[in-house]
């Protein structure tokens, strides 16, 4: 689904990807750890067109979609949320979700202004079936703003379905959550997000990414260090080194 | 030797903490443990005079520090190694000492030399960049400045907001051999963290911090018996 | 009705204009100090158009708007990848341009013995149509507030509609916008053109109801008020730029006992406004909030 | 060819004003990251105190002088105050548009209080021009030159050898970073502005000394030019603040000798126009460019 050759980007003198190649099969959910600073999000950010790569190629379903401008990622089926969370938090919670699909690939553009009756009802239910699944059916004409943590992570996992993506990004989903909300942000991710689509997930929460990961790559400096099912992953001495310290390899 | 009692601390309706209460002792390290969010930064802030809490009090060898201004705060003896280093990166390395000796009126300029002295010769590669932009330095060496820069106001409690973050394992261990010769040499340490299992070889005690609200207050050894904790902030291989 | 109260309420639509084409820039989070530029352009090119080449008001109108809308867009794409203070301080520097090209703009052509046409910084005269063809002031204001109704009509159905929704996405966040799927810079530019047009119309019906355009008056204190204007009455609703000119010219300017001291109070206003309520007074959450009561206020008629 | 440095001279001479204005903005701009439009017109009220006490007390050109940093500096604080202190972080544009707001203030409160077109100032030098070869040179514009430059080494003196100008550099490096160092934000932005607006004010004393009159339109005038010659030098930097300031007088001069006086602000507006679009760093601007890149990063 997604495939990455020797993606490099670097910041001035500081390598935050470093000739990554990884491969992510359609349909599984993909886990990516490592310490802060070791190039998780930005993999996120190179490949949704945020930054261009200084080096290495992107494809995604075969299609190669090294630095195109992000919209033009987005409408070739991929959304995401944000670990410093990212909502609109004058609008509504409804109209957050509204608002993802302004840009879908099947909106012709007329329809900005004068909307088709019957379709856009269907895009509204669509927009109130998401809010339900998620939980904030009830808070649908709040200001986001206003939101608890906990919800606006939600609001960003219903807005990124509203685009019924191919490959989803969720970057620290359960950030900041207390165990409880993490279980029940990964059940969301389980049993809404992930079914029929290909996801990436970046948690530091290993409870969370090994229960719901079948594959795990660990970053470190912007290299892999680590690729492969999370019992092998987590017990891996570079992992232990670089990110799960050594008392874990101990205990 | 830093009292902190039932403190609130709120942006606009939202209250980060939520009556906390803590102490750290004389000649200790003092390790606060919590998720993201959970306010850690914040108290940081509240303890600096950055913040001001709505309720409760920071006491400060038994003065009431709460509320004070955070030049005042920095004068009493308590500094801050900010969370991310925060250098001035456009200034020399030099000038980033100076500039944390600011608060420090009353010393005479041969006296900061002194101490800039000292500092060089504790973090030997900081002399060798001392004309350097703080910017270029790399970050290992930044954290290094950060410190230094903190121990330039000649602090008696010196808190370090996450200072392994985003670093890599070998510097990390680095950073923590500073906060033990830094203890050994006399200086009261809290010491905000999530890389737990660094933090239990150094601490003598430990707090954790969710959502505003200690929810464990003990020593290194009763927080490795705590299950919750283990999974939390320990294990990883128990449920893998 | 009383020729003064037609002359107060004439200026207060043709201004609406203004302020509604900075308003819209606003949305989309640009602070657009230039807005007078396209007000001028279609002043002189509408009054150019009946003037001068014999063209009937609304054709002379369309044309002015049509020219401003088209200055604008080329003035938004590079300028509308600059950020924040940079873009602001490139609209005035345009906008001082297109009034200092005015003071030099000559063209004259010689009409039943009389030359008419821009002369400089005298200005361009007799831009007569609207009294050549009978037209009394109060018929005009219903032409001025008539078009005025019929631009509010389609802001209203712009913030309904989902273009409304992404002009105030970019205004809130252009990256998440991008991340929606939507290209921001195009869809600035498609604002900016916008509100060149709507500028422009007030400019054309400015030039045709003095019958006396000069460059000085397109200066950037035009663009100031304008600008001002949205910021006081509120960034939530097309109904807030309104609620500012009327502040402006319909309370000030008639109140006697500050004549005289009306911008040291308009000036205070303004910087007392942006430190409580800096996104005016029906800002977004007002809005929200008014919505809320007038639904559960029909609800309760059922 | 004798024309052109003819022009160059003149430029240079008119510009070393221009940059004297730009200063006083780059200090604020560099300290605060945001545009104090009523810098102009708050030294512009400044010099109508200065001459208050020229008209009402006879007073000569030091009372003058210092009567006009005087009501530039309380002008400076008064926006200080409102425009900047009171609205907090993170509304750059909030401040921007607010302090343009208290320009039409100030300059309708000198318009009440002297509403001539035109006011006396005490006259700077005597016009003497200075011909050296087939060049001439005027004696207060050479004053204005040498201000300029000494006040220029002044605060590179002030801003890289005092504990004053550490903590102002740290405060616009990092304002989080020098609140932890103890350092009082609001007190160093505070003096910032008031060093800005004596700067404003010394430079207004000069600039009108040498046309010896002045009219409330000075504010406007000052802030445009300020506002143009910073721009161009490249926001936050001081030598670019020179550089700017004389690059704009040069192009003033050489516009108006070949194109002719109306074409002088257009070429200058072309100018910064065209700045802003292909390098909106300005000359000195590499610095800002890639500061503004950093900040990007942290998106």
């Amino acid at each position: 689904m997604l495939r990455t050759e020797a993606l490099s980007r670097a910041f001035g003198g500081l390598q935050a990807l470093a000739e990554l190649s990884l491969e992510v099969a359609p349909g599984e959910i993909f886990g990516l750890i490592g310490p802060n600073g070791s190039g998780k999000t930005t993999l996120f950010n190179v490949v949704t067109g945020v930054y261009p790569a200084s080096a290495g190629r992107v494809w995604l379903g075969g299609e190669e979609i090294t630095n195109l401008k992000p919209a033009q990622v987005i409408r070739r089926g991929v959304a995401r949320t944000f670990q410093n969370l990212r909502i609109f938090q004058r609008m509504t919670v409804f109209e957050n979700v509204w608002a993802a699909q302004h840009g879908l690939p099947t909106l012709r553009p007329r329809e900005l202004v004068l909307p088709d009756r019957a379709a856009e009802a269907e895009r509204r239910a669509e927009v109130r079936r998401l809010l339900e699944a998620t939980g904030l059916a009830d808070r649908a004409e709040m200001l986001a703003g206003g939101l608890p943590l906990p919800d606006q992570r939600r609001l960003e996992l219903a807005r990124a379905l509203a685009r019924d993506p191919a490959l989803l990004l969720l970057d620290e989903p359960a950030g900041g959550m207390t165990p409880r909300e993490t279980e029940a942000m990964a059940a969301l991710i389980r049993e809404v997000a992930a079914p029929g689509r290909t996801c990436m997930v970046i948690e530091h929460k290993m409870d969370m990414i090994s229960a719901l990961c079948g594959r795990l790559c660990v970053l470190n400096f912007g290299r892999k260090i680590a690729e492969g099912a999370p019992d092998a992953v987590l017990s891996h001495p570079d992992v232990l080194e670089a990110y799960l310290g050594h008392e874990a390899g101990d205990a | 030797m830093l009292e902190v009692q039932d403190v609130v601390t709120a942006y606009g309706k939202i209250e980060a903490l939520k009556g906390v209460t803590l102490r750290v002792g004389e000649g200790q390290i003092t390790c606060l443990l919590g998720p993201n969010g959970a306010g850690k930064t914040t108290l940081m802030l509240t303890i600096t005079g950055i913040l001001k809490p709505r309720r409760g009090s920071v006491r400060f060898h038994d003065k009431d520090i709460t509320g004070q201004a955070p030049g005042g705060i920095v004068r009493a003896g308590i500094a801050l190694v900010p969370e991310n280093r925060l250098v001035f990166p456009e200034m020399t390395v030099a000038e980033n000492l100076r500039a944390g000796a600011y608060s420090r009126t009353g010393s005479a300029a041969s006296e900061i030399a002194n101490d800039m002295e000292a500092m060089y010769n504790r973090f030997p590669r900081l002399r060798e960049r001392s004309t350097q932009m703080a910017g270029t330095l790399s970050g290992g060496e930044q954290q290094m400045l950060s410190v230094a820069r903190a121990l330039m106001a000649r602090p008696k409690l010196l808190l370090m907001d996450e200072p392994s973050l985003g670093l890599a394992p070998m510097i990390v261990e680095e950073i923590f051999q500073i906060v033990r010769d830094l203890h050994k040499d006399g200086t009261s340490i809290f010491l905000v963290e999530q890389n737990a299992h660094m933090a239990l070889q150094v601490a003598h005690h430990f707090y954790l911090l969710e959502q505003g609200r200690v929810t464990f207050d003990g020593t290194p050894g009763e927080m490795a018996e705590d299950e919750v904790i283990q999974r939390a902030y320990l294990g990883t291989r128990q449920t893998a | 009705m009383d020729p003064y109260l037609v002359s107060v309420l004439s200026n207060i639509g043709m201004i609406s204009f203004i302020a509604l084409s900075a308003y819209l820039l606003l949305l989309t989070g640009e602070i657009s100090f230039g807005q007078q530029a396209y007000f001028a352009i279609s002043a002189y090119g509408s009054g150019i158009a009946t003037a001068m080449w014999g063209w009937p008001f609304w054709a002379g109108l369309l044309w002015g708007a049509t020219l401003a809308g088209l200055a604008a867009t080329l003035v938004a794409i590079p300028t509308l990848r600059l950020r924040g203070l940079y873009f602001s301080i490139a609209t005035l520097a345009f906008a001082e341009m297109v009034r200092l090209v005015f003071e030099i703009f000559t063209y004259q052509v010689e009409i039943d013995g009389e030359l008419v046409g821009p002369d400089g910084s005298d200005g361009f005269r007799d831009i007569r149509y609207i009294y050549d063809s009978n037209v009394t002031a109060f018929e005009y204001m219903l032409v001025i507030y008539g078009l005025l109704a019929l631009v509010l009509i389609g802001f209203f159905v712009l913030e309904r509609a989902r273009l409304g929704s992404v002009f105030r996405m970019i205004g809130e966040d252009p990256m998440l916008t991008e991340m929606q799927g939507l290209n921001a810079t195009a869809y600035k530019v498609l604002a900016a053109a916008m509100a060149g047009v709507i500028a422009g119309i007030g400019g054309g019906l400015y030039a045709h109801l003095t019958t006396y355009v000069e460059p000085k008056i397109f200066n950037v204190m035009l663009g100031v008020h304008s600008l001002a204007y949205g910021l006081i009455g509120g960034l939530g609703t097309a109904l807030g730029p309104l609620l500012g000119v009327g502040i402006d010219i319909g309370f000030l300017e008639s109140i006697r006992a500050i004549s005289g001291y009306r911008m040291i109070v308009f000036g205070g206003l303004v910087a007392v406004l942006l430190i409580i309520r800096p996104r005016g007074i029906l800002d977004e959450a007002t809005v929200h909030w008014l919505r809320r009561r007038w639904r559960r206020w029909i609800h309760a008629q059922d | 060819m004798v024309d052109f440095i003819q022009n160059c001279l003149d430029g240079v001479m008119v510009g070393s004003s221009y940059a004297l204005l730009a200063i006083g903005f780059t200090l604020i701009f560099g300290v605060m990251r945001r545009l104090n439009l009523s810098y102009g017109p708050s030294i512009m009220l400044g010099a109508f105190v200065g001459t208050l006490v020229y008209l009402e007390f006879q007073m000569g050109g030091f009372a003058v002088a210092v009567a006009t940093v005087i009501g530039a500096v309380l002008a400076g604080i008064y926006v200080e105050r409102l425009c900047f202190w009171a609205i907090r972080q993170g509304a750059a544009v909030a401040s921007m548009v607010s302090s343009f707001a208290i320009w039409m203030q100030l300059e309708e409160i000198v318009t009440v209080f002297f509403p001539e077109r035109t006011y006396p100032f005490p006259p700077l030098a005597d016009r003497t021009a200075i011909e050296i070869g087939p060049f001439f040179l005027k004696l207060e514009n050479l004053i204005m030159f040498a201000c300029a430059a000494g006040l220029t080494v002044l605060l590179q003196v002030l801003l890289y050898r005092t504990r004053f100008g550490l903590a102002l550099r740290a405060v616009s490096e990092n304002p989080r970073a020098a609140r932890f160092m103890g350092i009082n934000i609001g007190r160093v932005t505070f003096w910032a502005f008031a060093l800005a607006s004596a700067l404003g004010g010394v430079a207004a004393y000069l600039i009108i000394g040498t046309d010896a009159q002045i009219t409330p339109l000075f504010g406007l005038w000052a802030t445009f030019k300020g506002l143009i010659a910073m721009m161009l030098g490249g926001m936050g930097s001081i030598p670019g603040a020179i550089l700017g300031g004389l690059l704009l007088g040069v192009v003033e001069a050489q516009s108006t000798w070949y194109l002719g006086t109306e074409y002088r602000d257009l070429a200058a507006y072309a100018l910064l126009f065209l700045f802003l679009v292909f390098r909106p760093g300005g000359l000195m601007g590499q610095v800002a460019a890639e500061r503004e890149r950093a900040a990007l990063r942290r998106v």
